[in-house]
């Protein structure tokens, strides 16, 4: 062990400049799809097209093996660290340490409280949620609730995202309750963000309260388990259900009229944007960048690059494919063929 | 065979101490083994009760057909997972893969269905044939190889974990639409009528394998059940079974005219033909007879020549096999799957359901009608906190807290097994 | 009595680490014959049985039956090869009761449903005739026996079988008066009706009641198989407790260290 | 005492057995042994080597100085709870608690800190304290009321989790900034020279106490260990210990001149204290000497006048405060507490490694080097497929696969015992 | 010889579950004496002396030390009354070695420290006082000892306490000649130096070779307890197999049905 040790060191203050390596550690796989299967393509993608290399991780939700991550990234060379927290302590132990050791970094997708990374590129979550309280409500709308019993399926309780969603939508649903508007139904956090615990919280719900008139589901996993059990009653397309993250599973739920909507975000430009920045860093140039986010503990600005969320009905979900983050070819499957057509998409 | 030995003229062992033949007589015998500690499944039943009771009075709903017919569909999975871990407890060994496993074969039947287009029995055999190949090789490593089960199985967590992701392309859902496989366990329901004749043909098997067993024991001059307790047995079941189709086959739908939400859930049916057919294979065979042994005494078993490895690696077999049916189950509830099947918690609950029951991590100690009666005391938890709809924190430890109470009822009343002597 | 053996096995060595155990053990059993294992606490006796039964793996040395040279690698071999062993450490499942015991690895079927009624009533018989009184229902689990219904459990469970070697390893050991004279009874019977059977005891009255050949084991080694017609009391003890005895037994020298650690 | 039976002429047992004095013969009999199967920790270390050597091909940054600290900061709190989980798994219990227990401990250490503006030793002193009160609790349950450990650590799983949730505000995580705790397992060094200091007191340490026994037994008349032995393990622990010590002060930083990172980390030398402690205990004390005595035989335990309640209460209290220790350490690492703190993986990985390490799942068989040998093993394979950066799905399964690599090297080394009929 | 029994239990009865196992039995235990307890196979010796020793909680009876009522909950009660027992299922721990189960409980240390050379030395000498031989070092795992050689070392666990009432139950099972020597005389100079002693056995002769009295279990009773000069060898074995011999024994009426489940 003690023959390499030199030669690292000594190798590593070369390497910074000679050869731009990125570090990028997702979060999980479980708790959306996206990481695995879009950001991970997108961002390769960006890197591959610009010629640097990349080390893509993920965390696979556990902090412990994030820190291992980022200490194995450190010690590999990388030069510039994105991360897409899964906490802000962890979060800010990791910049931390890679500040010290003279390794750039940018919060992707999610703010480390605190941890002061050079850029902070994500959408707005409290937005998504905002999108879909006001979705809720168009369908409510539409369907001609009167004083709809509103359920909520919470995202993970251990998922600070999950928390931010809420704030937006409860930002909608929160003066519709008070007027007397919608009448607020049981409110429940679904445990890492687990389908088949959802099914069984809410067919509890729906025991409980068999008046459901709608449902705010967190993402599409958790409105595909309230869809699955109104099925049964046949309550399918009668309460508007929401969701996020436009999976395939989703657009096909909205296709056939199970779902109301669901939040497109739109992963590869957030990659892209993301890409850029950490290729120019690992260049060794400061790029300028429009947008500010204030860091609230630390009070400082962090430049930053904000997209923004979509949300996508029956009418839009051709925006979706046209955008190539759904193939046709994944949506258009069996009854669906159909369905694709009827929404114009090819 | 023993003509060697058959030379004596003394009466047999049991001769002069035949039981009496009364109900009453038999009733007092059997209360003399319960105070004396060998109770069976009671607790279980008893914290079952209690349970029940106090659910239904914090949520009058917990007592309607509807949530009657919600538990067996929200337990089945972890119940099914359930019973093949009471194959691998019986041999002291563990089988920490089971829930990921179960993932696994979910996944591979969701894929044949949707990707390649199979029909559902194609479907349903591979994902069962996934299962016995997991088994097999888990059971290879721990009996040929060698290495720990608990060792060989963590490394399943992990592997199939991975495998898990990597068949449902790193995350994405994968519906199920097929009619089939949906009926399972999300809306297949038996015509009412038909789950009347079902009990009805039960019940009469019931009754007739006690009868025949019962005339040729006295044929052979050896000590019978009483005829009363036999009409007590079948009547129980009679009552049980009858109150219980007749729930199920009350209208549970909340707008008839749409649909109508009858019968007996499939996945009951299901349930209920495999936990009668691997409780006879544990103790109306041969093989089952050698899970014990294996499980009480390994070298014992050993030197009575029976084949040790081959019993090892067949409960790894039957344990992933159920782990697959489970994942079946558990992708029909869900009409998908998603890289989360059988994760979670699933593991623990299905270990928890058996061990509740009364099977012993340490071997040769448990019944399949544990798992189901574990696992119902666990979907009952389940199933009641979910009325009860409280913050997630409190939710978690509120159920741990149910979960002690209701083994500390167990635990409390089998004290007086170890008082007595018996453990 | 008869000239070939029915079962021999010769130059046995077998080691537990760095401790030898047994060396170059030759060993004969006859048809017909009781053949008494004798031997010190600590001996090899039972080590000696558990490599005929296939229990331990013998490191080298030769097994023949009936003159035909065999492999027995497992307890399984050795009952195909028709030999029924009791075992001092008994080995009973506790978890089982006294029938499942006596039967467990040769149920009786009918079809693929295990015939407890035939198992009972012949599990009840057998106990029978080794004079337990004691036992309250054969459907007891055999945990909750005393010891000596233990052993007695074990016995029976051996001599069901009407194998063709029969090895009691002990078993008196834990009898009272009159069970320990129905298994001797027995052990009598066995060899008159063709068997052969192998008899370990301490208890020198016992041996010479019934044993027709005796075989002394020492620190490992076969002192001496004799006639039991041929030998006194005195000297088998002097056999078993020195090695030899006048011309009988082993070379004086070496006695000493053949079975510690070799330096 | 013994007058009464030492009145025989016979010469002690051992006499004339005395085991030769010189090296080679030692080494000999050493051989005999290993080949006769009974080897200790050399498989576990053989698995580690593979593993090393592997990893080190395949990325040769794996032996640098950085990585080698890397390995001690990331096993240190998995280390901490397996060496815990080695005393419940001593008495073949099983404490599915310990994860989240910690996850606790490391939130009451947190909550007091930022919340309470409490001093760092009060806050650490109150997470141990609550610790021993988790560890009490599941004692008395599972001891005095008689519910499986199973059973009840699952209810605290569940239960922990819970309260884990409300300590930290359901969902929210709290940031530790005090440097004390920081300086734990996150970016405490200890100075170059007070490593050397301390390596030379323990190896002087380890000789005195070796040479004493030895002294000892001569005068007494019993076998001894030869001085050359003795002489061989004094310089194996200088020279290994001396290479450690050497790689960990060498310059670990990238940028020197804004931080220098040299020195053993500072949770080396908390876990190596605690290990040397808990071996004492196990190994030299009558405590330690009971726990085995209860997890071979409990019966015989009992029958020999120990008090086997209050055994079986204080192992899990050893369990939980070191589950305690294990949060304290992940809180420092993590520089904060969250909702996940001591879940995931983090129970099953310090299971396994006391597993893999060599302790029995059935108790009385285990040692506290088990669980450092085993958690280095676990360390080294997160640590490497860390650096081999590849997607999520074919990480678990590559770690499962590695796992079982490791552990297969164990058991097939150790396949010789059971043929030389030692198990 | 002395009036007052050192130990005396009376009364006692004891089921498991639905089998009563012992019937309103008394018993008496003499300072300088030995008094064996002999009883068919089954007839509740082991349970008996269980009950005494704290194993098994008495389901009613009462249990004097001295001529003073004491209450036994579990065996650290008996043993601090200095009643120390050799069961006949010996508990051993196998994954300890020979010394560590001999001082188990009751380690020697010096201070905080377990005293491991004393204890290997003491357990060195006892082993050798009883004949033993074959053991290769006390260092060994008795999971690895013979038959005899487990026994040996329960035997010198119990021996080593000098503990006022000395309880052996079946020491000699598995005990070869010399060995059984050795054990029978160190019962009677435990006795002659005062002592109490009680012995278990299925061997009459070494019943009457070392016992001043003999208590007879016949089918959970106490049939009788007389001093061993009062009755031959022949009246024994009678209230062992019948319950009773002449006017010795348990009255004729039901003895059939004492022990079976009551109707
Ligand atoms: N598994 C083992 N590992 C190590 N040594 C063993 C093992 N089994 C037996 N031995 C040793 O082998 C020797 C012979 O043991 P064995 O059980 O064959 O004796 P035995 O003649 O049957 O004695 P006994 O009359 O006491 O039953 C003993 O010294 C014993 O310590
Ligand atoms: N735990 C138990 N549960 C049920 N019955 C038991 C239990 N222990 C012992 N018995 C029964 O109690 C009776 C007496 O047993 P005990 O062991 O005291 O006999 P014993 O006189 O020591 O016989 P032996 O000479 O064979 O050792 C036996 O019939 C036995 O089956
Ligand atoms: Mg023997
Ligand atoms: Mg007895």
């Amino acid at each position: 062990a003690c023959g390499n040790s030199n030669k690292s060191s000594s190798g590593n203050g070369s390497s910074e400049t000679k050869t731009p390596k990125i570090g990028v550690i997702l979060p999980d796989s479980k708790t959306s799809a996206r990481w695995e299967t879009a950001d991970r393509k997108f961002l390769q993608q960006a890197f591959d097209a610009a010629g640097v290399k990349a080390d893509i991780q993920n965390a696979q939700g556990d902090k412990t093996a994030f820190q291992t991550i980022a200490d194995q990234m450190i010690t590999n060379g990388a030069t510039v660290l994105m991360i897409v927290n899964l906490d802000s302590g962890t979060g800010k132990a990791v910049l931390d340490k890679a500040k010290s050791q003279g390794v750039a970094t940018i919060d992707y997708d999610r703010l480390t409280l605190g941890g002061g990374a050079q850029y902070y590129v994500s959408f707005d979550n409290t937005k998504v949620g905002e999108l879909q309280g006001q979705g809720l409500v168009k369908c409510l709308a539409d369907k001609g609730a009167q004083k709809p019993v509103v359920a909520e399926l919470n995202g993970s309780p251990t998922d600070n995202n999950a928390t931010l969603f809420k704030n937006g939508y409860d930002s909608v649903l929160k003066p519709k309750y008070d007027s007397g508007e919608y009448v607020k139904g049981p409110d429940v956090a679904v445990p890492d963000w687990d389908n088949a615990q959802a099914a069984t919280i809410f067919e509890q719900m729906l025991t409980q309260k068999p008046d459901i008139k709608g449902v705010l589901a967190a993402n599409d996993g958790l409105g595909n388990a309230a869809i699955t059990v109104l099925k049964k009653q046949k309550l399918n397309g009668q309460v508007p259900v929401t969701g996020q993250d436009a999976t395939v599973q989703g657009l096909q739920n909205i296709l056939a009229g199970d779902q109301c909507m669901t939040v497109y975000k739109a992963v590869k430009k957030e990659a892209q944007a993301a890409a850029d920045l950490a290729i120019s860093l690992a260049k060794g140039q400061k790029k300028a960048v429009d947008g500010k986010v204030t860091d609230p503990t630390t009070k400082k600005d962090v430049p930053s690059v904000l997209l923004t969320p979509v949300a996508i009905t029956k009418d839009n979900v051709k925006d979706v494919v046209d955008d190539g983050y759904v193939s046709a070819a994944d949506l258009c499957t069996g009854d669906f063929a159909a369905k694709c057509t009827a929404a114009g998409i090819k | 065979m023993s003509n060697i030995v058959v030379t004596s003229e003394q009466p047999p062992v049991d001769a002069g101490q035949r039981p009496p033949a009364g109900l009453a007589a038999y009733a007092r015998n059997y209360g003399a083994r319960v105070r004396g500690g060998d109770m069976g499944a009671l607790p279980a039943l008893l914290g079952l009760v209690v349970l029940c009771v106090g659910f239904g009075i914090a949520r009058p709903v917990f007592f309607s057909a509807t949530n009657f017919a919600n538990l067996f569909t929200q337990g089945a999975a972890v119940v099914a997972i359930a019973m093949g871990l009471v194959f691998v407890l019986l041999l002291g060994e563990i089988d920490l893969s089971a829930g990921f496993a179960s993932g696994v074969c979910g996944a591979v039947l969701a894929v044949l269905l949707t990707e390649h287009h199979l029909p559902w029995y194609v479907a349903v055999l591979a994902a069962l044939v996934t299962g016995v190949v997991i088994g097999t090789i888990i059971g290879l490593l721990v009996a040929k190889v060698g290495i720990p089960s608990f060792v060989v199985t963590l490394a399943g967590f992990l592997a199939f974990q991975g495998v898990l992701l990597l068949l449902v392309n790193n995350g994405t859902n994968i519906s199920v639409t097929d009619p089939t496989i949906k009926a399972i366990d999300s809306d297949g329901q038996l015509p009412p009528a038909v789950s009347w004749v079902l009990l009805i043909l039960t019940v009469v098997a019931f009754a007739a394998v006690r009868l025949t067993r019962r005339a040729g024991r006295i044929k052979r001059g050896l000590v019978a059940e009483p005829l009363s307790v036999i009409i007590l047995r079948v009547g129980a079941l009679a009552v049980i079974g009858g109150v219980a189709v007749y729930v199920l086959n009350l209208e549970r739908s909340r707008n008839p005219a749409v649909v109508s939400l009858r019968g007996v859930p499939l996945v009951v049916l299901i349930l209920a033909v495999i936990a009668v057919l691997w409780t006879f294979v544990l103790s109306r065979t041969a093989y089952g007879r050698h899970i014990y042994a294996v499980g009480g005494n390994r070298e014992a078993a050993r030197r009575a020549g029976i084949n040790v490895d081959r019993i090892r690696i067949s409960v790894f077999v039957i344990g992933s096999t159920m782990a697959a049916v489970g994942g079946i189950i558990a992708v029909s509830r869900a009409n998908s799957v998603d890289p989360n099947t059988g994760g979670s918690n699933v593991l623990l609950y299905a270990v928890g359901a058996a061990v509740i029951g009364g099977t012993s991590l340490f071997g040769g100690k448990g019944r399949v009608i544990d798992a189901v009666l574990g696992g119902a005391l666990m979907a009952v938890i389940e199933n009641g906190m979910g009325l009860m709809g409280v913050s997630a924190g409190i939710k978690y430890a509120f159920t741990g807290a149910v979960l002690l109470l209701a083994a500390g009822v167990d635990a409390l009343s089998r004290r007086r097994a170890a008082a007595a002597g018996l453990r | 009595m008869a000239a070939t053996p029915l079962l021999e096995v010769r130059g046995i060595n077998k080691s537990f680490g760095p401790v030898q155990v047994l060396r170059d053990v030759d060993f004969a059993i006859y048809p017909g014959e009781v053949t008494a294992l004798v031997g010190d606490n600590g001996a090899g006796k039972s080590t000696l049985v558990k490599c005929i039964g296939g229990i331990h793996p013998i490191d080298s040395g030769e097994y023949y039956v009936e003159g035909q040279p065999v492999t027995v690698h497992s307890p399984r071999d050795a009952a195909q090869l028709g030999v029924e062993i009791v075992y001092q450490d008994l080995a009973l499942c506790d978890n089982l009761d006294i029938v499942q015991n006596m039967f467990l690895g040769r149920e009786r079927r009918n079809g693929l449903v295990l015939d407890e009624i035939t198992m009972e009533q012949l599990a009840t018989n057998t106990l029978a005739s080794l004079s337990v009184r004691t036992v309250k229902s054969v459907r007891q689990l055999v945990a909750s026996l005393s010891g000596g219904q233990r052993q007695t459990v074990a016995i029976a469970k051996a001599v069901l079988w009407n194998s063709r070697v029969v090895i009691l390893d002990e078993p008196t050991a834990a009898l009272g008066v009159a069970q320990t004279a129905q298994v001797l009874e027995l052990v009598r019977r066995l060899a008159d009706t063709g068997h052969a059977v192998v008899l370990i005891s301490h208890n020198m009255n016992d041996v010479f009641a019934v044993s027709d050949r005796i075989a002394a084991l020492y620190l490992g080694r076969m002192a001496a198989q004799v006639k039991a017609t041929d030998v006194t009391h005195a000297q088998v003890v002097e056999l078993i407790t020195a090695g030899r005895s006048g011309d009988l037994g082993l070379a004086p020298t070496g006695a000493e260290t053949v079975n510690g650690v070799q330096s």
